[in-house]
């Protein structure tokens, strides 16, 4: 892939110089060979410091929900699992299409910085691709008002439900065990809360305290709930960008849940892929059909 | 005519029924029997069942009468039914699965009609194509009827209609091989 | 325009003339057929009699020689047609059909191509346009019934290019060659092929029925697509005639033999004289009529 | 929010919450008690509109607390008194009993059933056999806030 | 702090004799913020409930919860008692004891412990209730009927009787809908017209009714007490206030080859027309895309000939608003388009296969041949004369898989026509079953029969014609064997279906269909003449096929349920129904999709955030449409939604008041 930051770089200016924009999201090299943490500019000068390298891997759309009462216009670089959540907060009338200008990247796949920094490399060659970018479906953007870069074929290899088979083969206390042995890592950090496109409400169900879903002591069954809360409030609404796993501090597969409930979804309700296309019907758990399965007799 | 006693006679047909239905994928519950079919069939005159009675004999799962009825050898397969079917009973597809459920039973009513099938295929089995000299030769043959389209054979091949030597494809042995893996199977029906 | 060609098993026996003037046809057309090599017999109604796997495979195995090619496949012969349409379906309706049937003939075959009627593909997919500019010597009104017969437009699931009850592509034809398509009752009503050898009496029957009514009609001539029509109806129309004691004396061709005659072939190299019933009423006419106009202007 | 743990020395009894619709099941439950229609004693029933009110949340708290069954009934799909909110109900629990399972709780420790205000006897043999399946599966730890 | 009382009833010894009543009463009272409770004999009597007003006074109670039967049936008597003892009445709430435990329990000490759980889960709600006001929403006594047929008049008739005015829009130049095609009606065989035709007299001159014909319903807005009805009225080109209805007109225009469709295509009318001459109103207007003079700008003889100069060659359309309080709809039907799919009936090539209504038209004395029965293509008298029944009826592939319902009458009819007027007819009917479900109607079949109509139980497989016979091949299935009739003419009973448009007009009302495109009723048993959105009726075959007598009743009865509405000036609405949380909600309106009633929309509000004032759009809750049910709360993520009465606080209260 050729570098593309060029391109970015002119077509930042361009935007901000001629206003049609009053701010940039991208990113920029960090301080380290392995980050290139977001980077946000409004001034044309600074548009120099755009990068697109092997770590541009966040996703940068939820940033997009702190502009939302602002009025202005931003301008977001998005790969192709960016532009399904941004296909997301858009869907759920988050933000106006209007108020953003999507610039698109096609994107062969990206490096963990922590994956960088637990492998002891020295340089990115020497880091193997992204767990989530091994499974990626949608490498090219799905939207955006302009491309950068010739569209990539998606490279996504083997069955994308492998790992859920693997938890469902198991009896039930093996799953529980299992579980139990992931949810009792977690913190309750919020950070996979945070970094989802689809949890982008203005005051998230765990915040509110009456009635207050989840006791403010940090236990597994409490956890538990929290990750079944949100991963269910995710259904058929999850854009499996793998941002969620990616920055768990604990390394919970939280993807695991998702994808678990995409296979459900698509078996029950038939196929679906959330994010894909702006115009589309509601969400499978805002509609039914009066076919659907039928078990409960 | 014998009165039949439904309770014993649908307990006796249910498997039956429910095996048709399963091999034919033809809901055969969904027939009201209002017999368009029947009206639309070209050999329904022939028949000793119209066609909505063979469908009525497989909803009530008179496995016997239906299976050793001349019906579900005269059928056509000229799709008029299915075609006209307000209830979409797809008949073609049910008359074959009743065929192959007879040739298994044993008791197929027009043994000619069964003849020719296995002539046919037996030709295309050692061919690749069927060889109808041959082939009509051994069916006059075995069906008895020695003189039977004695007078057409010349005519076609006056006419360069039907050779003396079989046509043979070349690669005889991919279609052999074909029909044994066929037989090895369990005939495809739960397909 | 190139297609896979299947003639089946009558093309080069009791359909000579339909391969002849096939040929003459697609020369003038300029479609290239292109013959699958070692095609075999699709197994007729003996197989699907018989045994649903055979039925499937029979045909799968020249589909799949095809595809291999890249081409779409044009029949002749509405009976082949119709197995063929139905293997099609099957395995485009099922992986675990593909898969088996795949198996049995040793090759991959995954229905990719389409399974074409010969009639659509030298009317519709040709352009009858084409054909109409290519008819230099028009068929002067001569007055056909247009036989379509059991399976080359029904079950409309399978058949899909024609109205299963009032089909119009033949008709259309002949508007396009000069000669006129009367209307009558009995375009798809079936002749009884299946019955050729094993029960004769019933063929006879339903036969009848046809050519009865298309001379009710007013035809001079039946048009046919069908290699097994063609047999009943021409072969045994002396028998015919014998059993209800009348008259018939009814032409039967094949809709090519017709499109070769108005592209100006000769007759006798497209078949016409290898008919059971005289030809050469339909060829005087045609001839009279042209002269006739000749002499006028 | 917290357990009374007292099952252990008491012979055990499973403790099942049934979310009823008010205009069929709950009137299906009540047709039973008209019927004098013997149940087992071990389900409390939350009355709801319509199954279409029942928010998983719910369901997960019940678990939590020390429930060790929960059954979600409403009307049969097609009869919903608002049209529509059983066909939300049915997606939303075909999915989470799917859920439920693969985080290694059993499916039969959350039951749906559509049960119609004219199906008192269908009410009760629902109570029982979900009654009994629970009985079958023994006291639920899973998911069970222990602390406090 | 909060004081609530519980109150837990024997009722008789129906709760008494398996609950230990008062032991529950005393656990009752250890419950947090329970500050009285007591047990007593008959909570429903009169003493019972001035039991309540007592506590109440004496203890300060301000929550109330009683233990006794099902809510279903006492809740409303508990609420007033709560009211009436000067508390909120729904700060309150009722557990069932009765039908849930002492009825279906047998063992004294599990049942009394299970009606503590359910006491203590009752005692955990009302603490977080929040008392509620029933809101009143105002009415605009006025009603819209759509659809000026059987239907629409019927109910238009009886609104305006009780004294409410009405504005009846029909989409045809005259009222009347189908029924005046009729010639005669099952099972009295009363002259359709004689019926129809006063009945259309009495619409029009109804001092209450507006109507408008040729026109078409464009927009409506606002929900039930409070429709906004925008009403396109078609030009007409003759100005009705200045016509005199002479007629003169009509027998002048040059036109005159234009198919009727009065006469369902068996008859022609003019360009300037009236479609029959008791049309309502009896003036005429002109076709535009057939008028020579506005296609062309040629002619221009009505326009000469009209003797009070009424013609107006630049009419315009015009829009008309109007308030109502109530809608019925009553679009009516259409024939199933039977020419489209029946090839095997010969997609409409053979003249002499016919639909039943037009056959109405042949034997009708003032239709296209004076009531004589002759056949389109020659006019001859037919002598064998085939009904074919369910023809896009029961068959799910080509038509509709319901039964249409009528056909089997109306058939009977022409039949019984055919055979009395016909001299040495054949009449046949293949049918397949003979549907007869009507007061009379089964005789009326019989008589038939006995009339000599030959009934052959079976399909018609295909038609086709032969010289000048129509060859018909059918079954007859109880003989088993394939029959043929040589008829002279074809009469199709074709199905019912809803009228053209009518799914375009029930979206600009706003309700939903059913798979079949008719009106969905908001019950199949209960409610089958409301719609899911308050305030709009259905009468008639808009909802389902229907025959006059049951489209007559359901005009009636649609007509009482909007005199209903319309009969106060203003009308409370439940407040147990979905409010939103406006600081919470982020307006993604997952549950605007979600609501049956079209109760909830996007609206935008202003609010300070961050310094200054922003604009944003957040769910809203019209009260006059939500009913309550809830599913929108349970689809809400962040918990902006939440139904009042049964608050996610509330419940989940109640779960963890089971394990306490």
């Amino acid at each position: 892939m050729s570098d593309p930051s060029g391109e970015m770089r002119e077509l930042a200016k361009k935007l901000l110089e001629n206003g049609e924009v009053d701010r940039i999201i991208g990113w920029e090299k960090g301080n380290l060979w392995y980050q290139s943490p977001p980077l946000f500019i409004t001034r044309a000068e600074e548009t120099d410091r755009l990068v697109f390298d092997d770590f541009a891997i966040n996703s940068l759309v939820t940033y997009l929900l702190d502009e939302r009462d602002s009025g202005k216009k931003t301008g977001i670089f998005v790969k192709g699992c960016d532009s399904r959540g941004l296909v997301r907060i858009l869907q759920d009338k988050q933000i106006a299409r209007e108020s953003v200008y999507v610039i698109g990247l096609p994107c062969s796949g990206k490096k963990d910085p922590r994956q960088a920094l637990s492998s002891g490399a020295s340089e990115s060659s020497q880091v193997p691709p992204a767990a989530k970018c091994e499974e990626c479906l949608y490498p090219n953007p799905v939207i955006y008002d302009v491309i950068i870069g010739e569209a990539v074929e998606a490279k996504a290899k083997g069955d994308r439900f492998a790992a859920v088979k693997e938890i469902e083969a198991k009896t039930a206390d093996e799953k529980y065990a299992y579980w139990t042995s992931q949810y009792s890592k977690c913190l309750r950090c919020l950070a996979c809360r945070n970094v989802c496109p689809a949890c982008n409400c203005r005051e998230c169900a765990f915040d509110i305290s009456k009635p207050r879903i989840l006791a403010k002591e940090n236990n597994l069954s409490h956890n538990m709930v929290y990750h079944l809360t949100r991963a269910f409030h995710a259904a058929g609404r999850c854009v499996e960008c793998g941002e969620c796993e990616r920055v768990c501090p604990m390394g919970i597969p939280i993807m695991q849940l998702n994808k678990k409930i995409i296979k459900e979804i698509n078996d029950l309700f038939g196929p679906y892929e959330a994010g894909v296309k702006l115009d589309e019907t509601p969400p499978p758990l805002g509609t039914y059909q009066t076919s659907d399965p039928e078990e409960f007799m | 005519m014998k009165t039949i006693e439904l309770s014993s006679v649908l307990t006796a047909g249910k498997a039956f029924t429910a095996k048709v239905e399963a091999d034919s994928k033809v809901n055969v519950r969904s027939c009201y029997q209002c017999g368009k079919c029947s009206a639309g069939c070209p050999a329904a005159y022939a028949m000793d069942y119209a066609p909505h009675q063979v469908i009525r004999m497989v909803q009530l799962g008179l496995e016997d009468r239906v299976l050793s009825s001349h019906a579900i050898w005269l059928c056509a397969s000229c799709e008029n039914c299915i075609t006209r079917c307000p209830r979409d009973v797809d008949l073609p597809a049910l008359m074959d699965t009743l065929r192959r459920a007879a040739y298994k039973k044993g008791t197929v009513a027009e043994k000619n009609v069964a003849l020719f099938n296995n002539l046919f295929l037996q030709s295309v089995e050692t061919y690749g194509r069927p060889h109808e000299m041959s082939m009509m030769m051994r069916y006059n043959m075995k069906s008895g009827q020695l003189m039977k389209d004695v007078f057409r054979g010349p005519e076609l091949m006056k006419r360069g209609k039907m050779s003396l030597r079989p046509e043979k494809i070349r690669d005889n042995g991919a279609v052999r091989r074909i029909f044994g893996r066929v037989r090895a199977s369990s005939g495809g029906e739960q397909l | 325009m190139k297609y896979a060609y299947y003639p089946g098993c009558s093309l080069d026996s009791t359909g000579i003339e339909y391969q002849l003037s096939t040929k003459a046809v697609a020369g003038t057309l300029g479609v290239e057929l292109w013959e699958i090599p070692e095609w075999n017999c699709c197994g007729a109604s003996a197989a699907h009699n018989t045994d649903r796997l055979l039925s499937l495979a029979l045909p799968a195995r020249n589909l799949a020689l095809a595809e291999k090619e890249g081409l779409d496949v044009a029949v002749p012969c509405a009976a082949c047609y119709s197995r063929m349409k139905a293997t099609e379906k099957a395995v485009r309706g099922s992986e675990d059909v593909r898969e088996k049937i795949s198996e049995i003939i040793e090759m991959e075959y995954g229905a990719s191509n389409r399974t074409l009627a010969l009639l659509d593909v030298f009317t519709n997919q040709a352009g009858l346009e084409q054909v109409a500019s290519l008819a230099t010597k028009p068929l002067q009104g001569l007055k056909t019934a247009c036989y379509y017969g059991c399976l080359m437009v029904k079950p409309p699931r399978l058949a899909e290019f024609d109205d299963p009850e009032d089909p119009q592509t033949m008709d259309r034809l002949m508007d396009a060659l000069g000669a006129e398509a009367v209307s009558w009752p009995y375009k798809t009503e079936c002749c009884g092929a299946g019955f050729a050898s094993s029960r004769t009496d019933i063929v006879l029957q339903m036969s009848y029925e046809v050519l009865r009514l298309a001379k009710t009609a007013g035809a001079e001539a039946v048009v046919t697509a069908c290699p097994l029509c063609m047999l009943n109806l021409d072969m045994r129309q002396k028998e015919i005639e014998a059993k209800n004691g009348v008259a018939i004396d009814l032409p039967i061709l094949y809709f090519t033999e017709l499109m070769a005659l108005a592209f100006g072939h000769k007759p006798a190299a497209i078949g016409f004289n290898k008919h059971f019933v005289d030809t050469t009423p339909v060829v005087r006419k045609v001839e009279q009529g042209r002269r006739a106009k000749e002499v006028q202007p | 929010m917290s357990v009374k743990s007292s099952d252990a020395q008491e012979a055990w009894e499973p403790k099942i919450l049934a979310f009823c619709c008010n205009w069929c099941s709950y009137a299906g439950a009540d047709l039973a008690g008209l019927n004098r229609t013997q149940q087992p004693p071990n389900v409390r029933i939350i009355r709801v509109p319509c199954s279409g009110r029942v928010d998983p949340q719910f369901i997960m708290r019940a678990f939590q607390d020390g429930v060790d069954g929960v059954l979600v009934a409403g009307c049969h799909p097609g009869d919903c008194h608002y049209s529509t909110g059983n066909f939300f109900a049915r997606r939303r629990f075909l999915l989470f009993q799917r859920i439920f399972d693969y985080i290694g709780i059993d499916p039969g420790r959350l039951q749906n059933r559509w049960i119609s205000g004219a199906e008192g006897d269908k009410f009760a043999a629902t109570v029982s056999k979900v009654t009994e399946d629970i009985r079958a599966l023994g006291p639920n730890r899973k998911l069970r806030d222990e602390h406090e | 702090m909060k004081r609530v009382g519980v109150f837990v009833c024997h009722c008789g010894s129906n709760i008494a004799a398996v609950v230990d009543c008062e032991r529950v009463a005393k656990e009752a009272a250890k419950f947090p913020g329970v500050a009285f409770s007591i047990d007593n004999k008959y909570m429903c009597s009169d003493p019972g409930q001035d039991l309540i007003k007592k506590a109440v006074e004496e203890h300060h109670l301000d929550r109330i919860v009683v233990a006794s039967c099902t809510p279903r049936m006492h809740e409303p008597v508990f609420r007033r008692a709560t009211e009436n003892a000067g508390i909120n009445p729904y700060l309150f709430a009722m557990t069932n004891i009765r039908e849930h435990v002492s009825w279906i329990h047998t063992d004294r000490e599990k049942a009394t412990e299970k009606a503590i759980d359910l006491v203590r889960m009752a005692v955990a709600k009302v603490l977080h209730t929040v008392p509620l006001e029933k809101s009143s929403i105002p009415i605009t006594k006025r009603a819209l009927v759509i659809g000026g047929g059987i239907a629409g008049m019927q109910a238009a008739l009886d609104i305006a009787d009780n004294g409410n005015p009405v504005v009846l829009v029909e989409r045809e130049p005259t009222i009347g809908g189908k029924m005046p095609m009729l010639d005669k009606t099952f099972p009295s065989l009363d002259c359709s017209a004689c019926i129809c035709t006063p009945k259309m007299a009495s619409t029009d001159q109804h001092p209450n009714i507006t109507i408008y014909t040729h026109s078409e319903v464009e927009r409506v807005d606002g929900y039930i007490g409070n429709f906004q009805v925008t009403i396109r009225q078609k030009a007409k080109y003759v100005d009705h206030k200045i016509c005199t209805g002479c007629g003169l007109c009509e027998t002048k225009c040059p036109n005159k080859k234009i198919p009727n469709s009065f006469e369902a295509g068996m008859g022609n009318r003019t360009a300037i027309y009236k479609a029959f001459p008791q049309a309502v109103p009896n003036k005429p207007i002109i076709d535009a895309a057939n008028c020579r003079k506005l296609t062309k700008d040629k002619c221009g003889v009505c326009a000469k000939v009209c003797p009070t100069g009424a013609i107006k060659y630049d009419d315009q359309d015009e829009l008309i608003t109007i308030d109502v309080g109530a809608i019925v709809m009553a679009t009516g039907y259409d024939l199933f388009p039977w020419k489209e799919a029946y090839g095997e009936y010969g997609y409409g090539k053979y003249p002499d296969v016919i639909t039943g209504l037009q056959f109405e038209r042949l034997v009708n004395a003032s239709g296209p041949t004076s009531g004589h029965i002759l056949r389109p293509s020659d006019g001859k008298e037919p002598k064998t004369i085939v009904f074919i029944k369910c023809v896009g009826s029961r068959d799910d592939v080509k038509g509709k898989a319901y039964c249409s319902r009528t056909c089997c009458m109306y058939t009977a009819k022409h039949a019984h026509q055919a055979v009395d007027k016909i001299e040495d007819s054949h009449v046949i009917v293949f049918y397949m079953d003979v549907r007869t479900a009507g007061k009379g109607y089964e005789e009326f079949y019989q008589r038939t029969v006995e009339d000599g109509v030959h009934y052959v139980r079976g399909r018609v497989s295909k038609i086709y014609q032969l010289g000048d016979k129509l060859i018909v091949r059918g079954e007859d299935t109880l003989l088993g064997e394939a029959v043929q009739v040589n008829a002279d003419l074809v009469v199709l009973a074709t199905a019912m279906v809803p009228s053209a448009g009518s799914g375009e007009i029930a979206h600009i009302v706003g309700f939903s269909t059913d798979k079949d495109g008719f009106y969905q009723e908001a019950h199949p048993k209960l409610r089958p003449l409301e719609t899911f959105t308050a305030g709009v009726f259905l009468a008639g075959a808009c909802q389902g096929p229907k025959d006059i007598p049951d489209t007559a009743a359901q005009g009636s009865g649609a007509a009482a349920k909007a005199s209903a509405v319309l009969s106060n000036r203003s009308m409370e609405t439940d407040p147990l129904i979905s409010q939103v949380n406006d600081a919470v909600c982020a307006g993604c309106g997952v549950c605007v999709g979600i609501c049956p009633y079209r109760a909830i929309e996007l609206k935008e509000i202003t609010q300070r955030a961050g310094g200054k004032t922003i604009a944003r759009r957040v769910a809203s809750i019209n009260s006059g449409l939500c009913q309550g049910c809830g599913a929108c709360v349970a689809a809400c993520r962040s918990g902006a939604l939440d139904l009042k009465g049964f608050t996610n606080q509330q419940i989940m209260a109640e779960v963890d008041a089971l394990c306490l």
